[in-house]
């Protein structure tokens, strides 16, 4: 099939280079096993939320620099409502925490629409609206979370009818990061309202004219970037206990894993799934790294490479195929 | 289509519009009432000593706001000044302790333009995103410039006298800076306005497959365009490395999303093809007063943060509507 | 020679004072000779980050890992993870709240009030302070905020006339105390949470008087110290060669020798140019070869056995 | 009458800033009628159909629809009133296949399906995105999308302005029927050919003002040009040029000459020459490999076979610059593909200038005004606006494009499709320029949809078919019908119906220009 995408066979080559990676880290350290997977989807967690929440806008045409200072803004919030709390009261915080990102990131949508200012100088703004906001939280690391909700994502998920052996590869962090993704991407996908989102990134004239309510749908995708960084934020609580209200390395790492995921700055074009791939294939490449022991200090020259290498390659082949 | 305008325009719509057709004056009057605000919440604080300062703080920022200027007029992005500008400044405060100076200028150099031809070739030729690209090339430089630190822990570092004196130092209370500062400013002015490579920014910005049907050789354009803007971050270090006198490794990365803020309050279209180079000046002068201002008043961390995002935005979408008025 | 991997993870990159942390773990180790491999996670990230890293280490089958936390209770799972796989657990710089972890530290909260103290002293117990924080959030920082807090309770009659946060970032702290010092209002003292040298600097540029200032034991403001004429001023020690002591920590525990408690406290010391003697100390600490940014305590007595040369090269066992 | 109107406007205005583009315009349109706007370039006939259909607000009036006043805020508030547009640009979403536009949209599929085989595309894939497809492919599923939710009123913006004669035969016949059922068509075209077989009714803008409505019968077409025009005093009737003014012997070395020419599998073995001071016209239905011939002889695209020779020297180009410093000009056809749009006037002319190395420096600011100011002179370029090129109208945007390219004396000048979308006023001084040119000793290549232009300017004929030259005849055989049928394959003698267009009964006395 001639219209089985290109971007299609982009996310199968960057699987195949997380399972190269994947048999590169047996070969270094044999003993890699169920656990270590465990705390790469752990690892991973965060990042794929904050993922997640700038494909949404990208696929959009707009960009979001405050992904994640809204991690930070909602993780504090978590953290620190929960400090001290019942176990039940989080049952609240969790739902009230998520609505907050998804109005937040609505807000986010409605300036861009208001204002007309470029999303990226908007988002610029809003991430020191956040950061601040965040400060005004907790002023440092603290607050806690609910055990039930740390548990949730430590350790794996028996499931009936499958051998200990291959239940021990599915940690509930992946299963947690599935089904969270899955519940909102799927039927978005599916929707019209999905379709609106990559009309307006791919041409925002064509589908205002195509009767796409043009404003609408950035302000909800938008809401939903907002939504999946209050997943990122609570994975954060989750996974460290705490709440920090100084942004963690998110932002950037959100760009380039978006962009190796063959998702267009620009819009329009590309999915969910190749981000998250590219983000387990860059937690990989870091657990290789500290495996190998290399100098630290030379870690960053290879992470760089490696984005620089590997969007270049796309370019590359881009532009092949457009000679063609 | 000609309008005779019948009815007399009311007064307010005038002097917006009066104000479109000279999109500075908003900002100078956005300024001057920053610094008004100033004096009134501390009064006697504007005198010659801050307003040197003020300039000082404000030379490098609007430096790098030129990177950013330049590069978005052709609608990429330069987030790689802030590695270039600290790669520069660090290895000429380390390698003048060896070194002959212009040797050690030369060394401090090298990056700089190594870095913009790598980021020129990766945006004009093989079509990578500036913001991806220029994000890529910073990490790298920034591994080697730890890499490289090793190496010198040993020697130390100083910072040449030339330097600070250009940095810091005061002539009849006007900034030494201004002289390296004022002829670069004219030179990048002159260069967007009256030169066949100015002209070029803008017209690759606003329509690239148009400049190629003129024979327009965009790889050409735009890797001279970002060794440029990458010389020019390195020479911001070295003026930066003279104000603050003190090497790091991280000495211009805070620089770097204010310079890009300083570029779009300035009136540069970050999608390519308007804006010019005074408008961004002002920007950096706002912004410079800006934290300051913020600096004074007395409230949490927190809450200073959310003021400075509200008036960056606030600012850039009341000039946005000032200008549309066209 | 050695026998044994030592895992490291630090969360801040690119700063003197981890560097020499970091170049202080890389000289014990290799000067201790019980080192095999040293594993260095080093690089700027937050607790998940670090989190990341110590399972990584995990993987990697370390025998001990030094880290300096990004926050006390953010890496618990992750420390309690490495003890359950065995691994001999050390936190430098800062407390953890991992109860199996042992702790070596600088005690932050004794820097800032030691440096408080002294300085409300020498302002004759009134006026006004110019306080000059580290980066809004940090838990270093709030540590010493409690400290100063402590100091000025002391003195009800010092008033903070302007309290900023200089993020630790030298250019940021510079054009801070420049706008300050044309604000003209008047100020007797000024703390600095480490970023010491620049405001001096600025001190001396805008020619404003040269009110007594507080700092780190960075070599850059020890020089000044000494250097500047009319300059009164001290410096608390915070060192970086903390991590060194980390790793003799962690040595001991693996060849058995645990210590009486699950905390050790590195108390901070403060040299002044007020007086004779402490001029003496300054003049014995003060080290122009070394980065201005690096403490000049490079090294602890009872804990860190390496050389001057070793600390500076930066080399650890295998390199 | 008593039929009330399907949609009636009036009094509508819309104010740019300062321009005025619409005034006072006003349109009634009955059932059952295909109904013609008219009006010179920068009439406001775009900008009246976009806010018919809300895609902009009006400043001023008031519209009716079926006698109910209604606001029509967006695209979708006039899709539920049943007015459905294609726009000048394509709407399609470039990233999306064309079935997931019909899911947004919400148009019915089989309907679709349906139209577009009526439309003259047999062969099309739904899954195919939509940024694969040819432009005038794209303009027919544009159209057919709209037939198929069966609107009461179309809009057609200049519909059949970048199409090859056979879609647009079919758009014409498929219109007709819409009004013959009793829907209502808006048609913007300026082909008088067209409008005056299709046609029932036009209304005339002027300005920004409707000037009058006209019913169309035999030889209305001189008061519409009336309207249009005002007091502007243009010679539409310009005869077929005469043979005085025919291009002197050609010389023994031809300007250029193509041989052999592939690219990909568009283009196949196409050898011609062109002579200084000769304009040869390329006659081509869409996608025959006329644009990559063009795109080949400007350096836009490598050639994969064959040679072209400039003044006797083999020439291989890989960029335009190639092509540039050889002396050979590329006028697009689409405009927006030619000019910066927010730059001035001036920097739009003198951009090739600017484009060469050499020239990255001081710009001399004298001599490069007088070149711009003679260029601008010599095309009559409406400068009001000329701060900003987005701001003149579409003719005038066009003028710019070679004005650009006449300052710069290139010495063979690539037309494609020059006059596409143009007011007759405007056409005719093209024609006049391009002839100058050919008087000055430039060589002209010129590409048109419009077959009529062929014998207007033209000094040849060079047919193009399947990618192959299949017929190269001088311009005194080139009436109208036999162009048809060279453009469609078949031998220059041979008799055949291919359609209204074709028939010489149906439309060569109607047009405008053929009578002498
Ligand atoms: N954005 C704008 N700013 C200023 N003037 C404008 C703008 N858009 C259109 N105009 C002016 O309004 C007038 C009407 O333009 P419009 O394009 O609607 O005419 P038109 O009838 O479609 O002509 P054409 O056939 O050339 O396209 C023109 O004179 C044009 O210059
Ligand atoms: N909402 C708007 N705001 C600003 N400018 C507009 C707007 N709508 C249209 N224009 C401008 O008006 C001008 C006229 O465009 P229009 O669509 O009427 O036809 P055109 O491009 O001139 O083609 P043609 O000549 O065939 O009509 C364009 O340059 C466009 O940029
Ligand atoms: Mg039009
Ligand atoms: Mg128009």
């Amino acid at each position: 099939m001639s219209h089985f995408p290109r971007r299609q066979g982009w996310v199968a080559g960057l699987f195949a280079l997380f399972v190269a990676l994947f048999i590169i880290t047996k070969l270094i350290q044999p003993a890699y096993g169920s656990g270590d997977f465990g705390s790469l989807a752990r690892a991973v967690l965060p990042y794929a939320f904050a993922v997640a929440a700038q494909t949404v806008v990208v696929i959009a045409g707009g960009i979001d620099l405050s992904v994640a200072a809204m991690m930070a803004l909602t993780s504090v919030t978590a953290a620190s409502m929960m400090a001290g709390a019942s176990e039940e009261y989080a049952l609240f915080v969790v739902p009230f925490v998520l609505a907050m990102g998804f109005v937040l990131g609505a807000v986010n949508g409605m300036l861009i629409v208001v204002t007309r200012v470029p999303d990226i100088v908007v988002t610029l703004a809003t991430l020191f609206v956040l950061q601040g906001a965040a400060l005004l939280v907790l002023d440092a690391p603290g607050g806690a979370a609910a055990e039930w909700l740390k548990g949730l994502i430590s350790g794996t998920v028996p499931i009936t009818g499958l051998p200990d052996s291959i239940d021990a590869w599915v940690p509930k962090a992946l299963l947690v990061l599935i089904v969270c993704l899955c519940i909102i991407w799927i039927p978005l996908r599916r929707s019209r309202l999905g379709l609106s989102i990559y009309a307006i990134g791919s041409s925002e004239l064509a589908a205002f004219r195509s009767g796409v309510p043009v404003a609408r749908t950035r302000i909800i995708a938008y809401a939903l970037s907002g939504l999946f960084a209050a997943m990122g934020g609570l994975a954060l609580t989750m996974s460290t206990g705490i709440g920090a209200p100084i942004p963690g390395p998110y932002l950037l790492a959100s760009v380039a894993a978006v962009v190796l995921g063959g998702v267009a700055l620009g819009g329009g074009k590309g999915g969910l799934l190749g981000p998250i791939v590219a983000v387990f294939v860059l937690r990989l490449v870091r657990t290789d790294l500290t495996l190998l022991a290399i100098d630290p200090n030379v870690t960053a020259i290879i992470e760089g490479a490696i984005m620089v290498a590997v969007v270049m390659f796309g370019a590359f082949i881009t532009m092949r195929g457009r000679q063609q | 289509m000609s309008t005779t305008a019948i009815t007399p325009v009311p007064f307010g719509r005038r002097v917006k519009r009066f104000m479109a057709d000279r999109p500075l004056i908003p900002l100078v009057i956005l300024l001057v009432i920053l610094v008004v605000i100033l004096q009134i919440l501390r009064p006697g604080i504007v005198n010659e000593r801050w307003i040197a300062n003020t300039i000082k703080f404000a030379i490098p920022l609007a430096i790098l706001a030129g990177c950013q200027t330049m590069t978005m007029l052709t609608g990429g992005i330069d987030l790689s000044v802030g590695t270039v500008a600290t790669m520069s400044a660090f290895i000429m405060a380390t390698q003048v302790v060896n070194q002959d100076p212009a040797v050690a200028f030369l060394l401090a150099m090298m990056p700089a333009v190594l870095i913009g031809l790598v980021n020129g070739i990766g945006v004009g030729v093989f079509r990578v995103h500036p913001l991806i690209m220029t994000l890529g090339t910073s990490l790298i430089g920034t591994g080697c410039l730890q890499v490289y630190q090793r190496t010198v822990i040993a020697s130390g570092a100083k910072i040449p006298d030339f330097l600070a004196w250009l940095g810091t130092g005061l002539t009849w209370g006007i900034p030494n800076a201004l002289l390296l500062f004022v002829p670069l400013a004219a030179l990048i002015v002159f260069t967007l306005a009256r030169t066949g490579f100015g002209r070029l920014l803008y017209a690759v910005g606003d329509n690239e497959r148009a400049t190629r049907l003129s024979g327009v050789q965009y790889w050409q354009v735009i890797t001279a365009l970002y060794v440029i803007s990458s010389v020019l971050a390195g020479i911001t270090g070295l003026l930066y490395i003279g104000l603050i006198k003190a090497p790091s490794l991280s000495l211009a990365e805070p620089l770097v999303l204010p310079s890009v803020a300083a570029a779009v309050i300035g009136g540069t279209s970050i999608f390519g093809g308007r804006g010019g180079y005074t408008g961004t000046i002002i920007g950096a002068l706002i912004l410079t007063v800006l934290t300051t201002l913020l600096t004074i008043l007395q409230m949490p961390e927190g809450a200073r943060r959310i003021l400075f995002g509200l008036i960056v935005l606030f600012v850039t979408a009341a000039y946005l509507r000032i200008v549309e008025e066209r | 020679a050695g026998k044994y991997t030592i895992g490291i993870s630090n969360t801040v990159q690119g700063n003197g004072w981890r560097e020499e942390m970091v170049c202080a773990m890389k000289a014990q180790a290799l000067a201790s000779g019980e080192v095999a491999k040293l594993n260095i996670a080093h690089r700027n990230t937050d607790a998940a980050g670090q989190l990341e890293d110590i399972r990584n280490l995990i993987s990697a089958k370390v025998d001990a890992i030094v880290v300096n936390p990004a926050d006390p209770a953010g890496i618990k799972a992750g420390l309690e993870e490495a003890t359950k796989a065995g691994i001999v657990v050390v936190a430098v710089d800062q407390a953890v709240t991992e109860p199996s972890a042992y702790i070596i530290s600088n005690n932050q909260e004794q820097y800032a009030y030691l440096g408080a103290k002294w300085l409300f002293g020498q302002m004759g117990g009134k006026g006004d302070v110019f306080y000059m924080r580290g980066a809004a959030g940090a838990s270093a920082d709030s540590d010493r905020d409690k400290g100063f807090k402590k100091a000025l309770a002391e003195f009800p009659d010092v008033k903070v006339a302007q309290e900023v946060f200089t993020g630790w970032q030298q250019d940021q702290a510079k054009q801070q105390m420049l706008s300050f010092l044309a604000t003209g209002t008047p100020i007797n003292g000024v703390w600095t949470s480490g970023i010491d040298n620049v405001i001096v600097d600025a001190l001396v540029e805008s020619q404003a008087p040269l009110v007594p200032v507080v700092g780190a034991d960075n070599a850059g403001f020890v020089g000044q110290l000494s250097s500047v004429k009319g300059l009164v001023g001290a410096a608390v020690t915070n060192p970086g060669s903390i991590g060194g002591a980390g790793v003799t920590l962690a040595l001991q525990i693996l060849d058995g020798k645990k210590p009486a408690q699950q905390t050790v406290l590195v108390e901070p010391q403060l040299w002044e140019n007020a007086t004779e003697e402490g001029k003496a100390k300054l003049k014995a600490a003060a080290d122009p070869s070394l980065s201005p940014e690096w403490p000049v305590s490079i090294s602890i007595p009872d804990w860190t056995t390496y050389t001057k040369e070793q600390i500076v090269a930066c080399k650890g066992p295998g390199e | 009458m008593t039929t009330t109107p399907l949609l009636d406007a009036s009094g509508v205005a819309k104010n740019y800033g300062a321009v005025a583009a619409l005034r006072n315009a006003s349109l009634s349109v009955l059932p059952g009628e295909v109904h013609a706007l008219m009006g010179a370039n920068g009439a406001g006939k775009s900008t009246l159909v976009k806010i018919l259909t809300g895609a902009i607000p009006a400043n001023a009036g008031r519209i009716l629809i079926r006698g109910e006043a209604r606001d029509i805020r967006s695209p979708a508030a006039a899709r539920r009133a049943g007015l459905l547009p294609v726009y000048q640009e394509p709407s399609l979403i470039p990233d999306l296949d064309v079935l997931s536009n019909l899911r947004l949209t919400g148009t019915p599929v089989e309907p679709f399906r349906a139209w577009v085989r009526e439309l003259g595309i047999p062969d099309l894939d739904i899954r195919d995105t939509a940024r694969d497809i040819p432009l005038a492919v794209l303009r027919v599923l544009d159209l057919a999308r709209a037939l198929a939710v069966e609107p009461d009123v179309l809009l057609l913006d200049e519909m059949t302005a970048a199409l090859p004669a056979n879609l647009a035969e079919k758009v014409l016949e498929v219109v007709r029927r819409q009004g013959d059922s009793g829907r209502a068509v808006i048609f913007i075209s300026h082909r008088f050919v067209e409008i005056s077989a299709l046609c029932d009714r036009a209304t005339v803008l002027r300005d920004g003002e409707t000037v009058g409505v006209v019913e169309i019968v035999p030889g209305v077409e001189e008061k519409i040009v009336e309207l249009m025009l005002g007091t502007r005093i243009v010679k539409t009737h310009v005869a077929a040029r005469s043979a005085a003014q025919k291009a002197a012997p050609a010389p023994a070395q031809p300007r250029l000459a193509v041989r052999n020419l592939r690219v990909g599998t568009k283009l196949n073995d196409v050898s011609f020459d062109l002579a200084d001071g000769e304009v040869a016209g390329v006659v081509a239905l869409e996608g025959q490999g006329q644009d990559e011939l063009f795109s080949a002889l400007a350096g836009s695209i490598r050639p994969s076979g064959g040679t072209i020779e400039v003044d006797g020297q083999t020439a291989k180009f890989s960029h335009p610059i190639d092509a540039i410093r050889a002396g050979i000009a590329y006028v697009p056809g689409d405009r927006a593909e030619a000019l910066a749009m927010q730059r001035s006037v001036r920097e739009n002319i003198a951009l090739p200038f600017s484009a060469a190395l050499r020239n990255w420096g001081p710009i001399n600011m004298r001599r490069e005004r007088a070149k711009v100011v003679s260029a601008i002179e010599r095309l009559q370029i409406d400068t009001r606006a000329q701060g900003e090129v987005q701001r003149l109208s579409g003719g005038n945007q066009q003028k710019v494009t070679i004005a650009r390219w006449i300052a710069a004396d290139a010495r063979t000048i690539l037309c494609f499709d020059p006059t596409r979308g143009i007011d007759v006023g405007t056409k005719q001084e093209i024609y006049h320029l391009v002839r100058e040119l050919a008087g000055n000793g430039k060589s002209v290549l010129f590409y048109t949809s419009e077959l009529e232009e062929v014998q207007r300017v033209c000094d040849r004929v060079i047919v193009i078919f399947g990618g192959r030259v299949v017929d190269i005849f001088p311009v005194e055989e080139a009436d109208e019908p036999a162009l048809m049928r060279a453009a469609y394959g078949l031998p220059r003698g041979a008799k055949a119906d291919i359609g209204i267009l074709a028939d010489p009964t149906a439309n060569a006395s109607d047009a405008p220009g053929a009578t002498p």
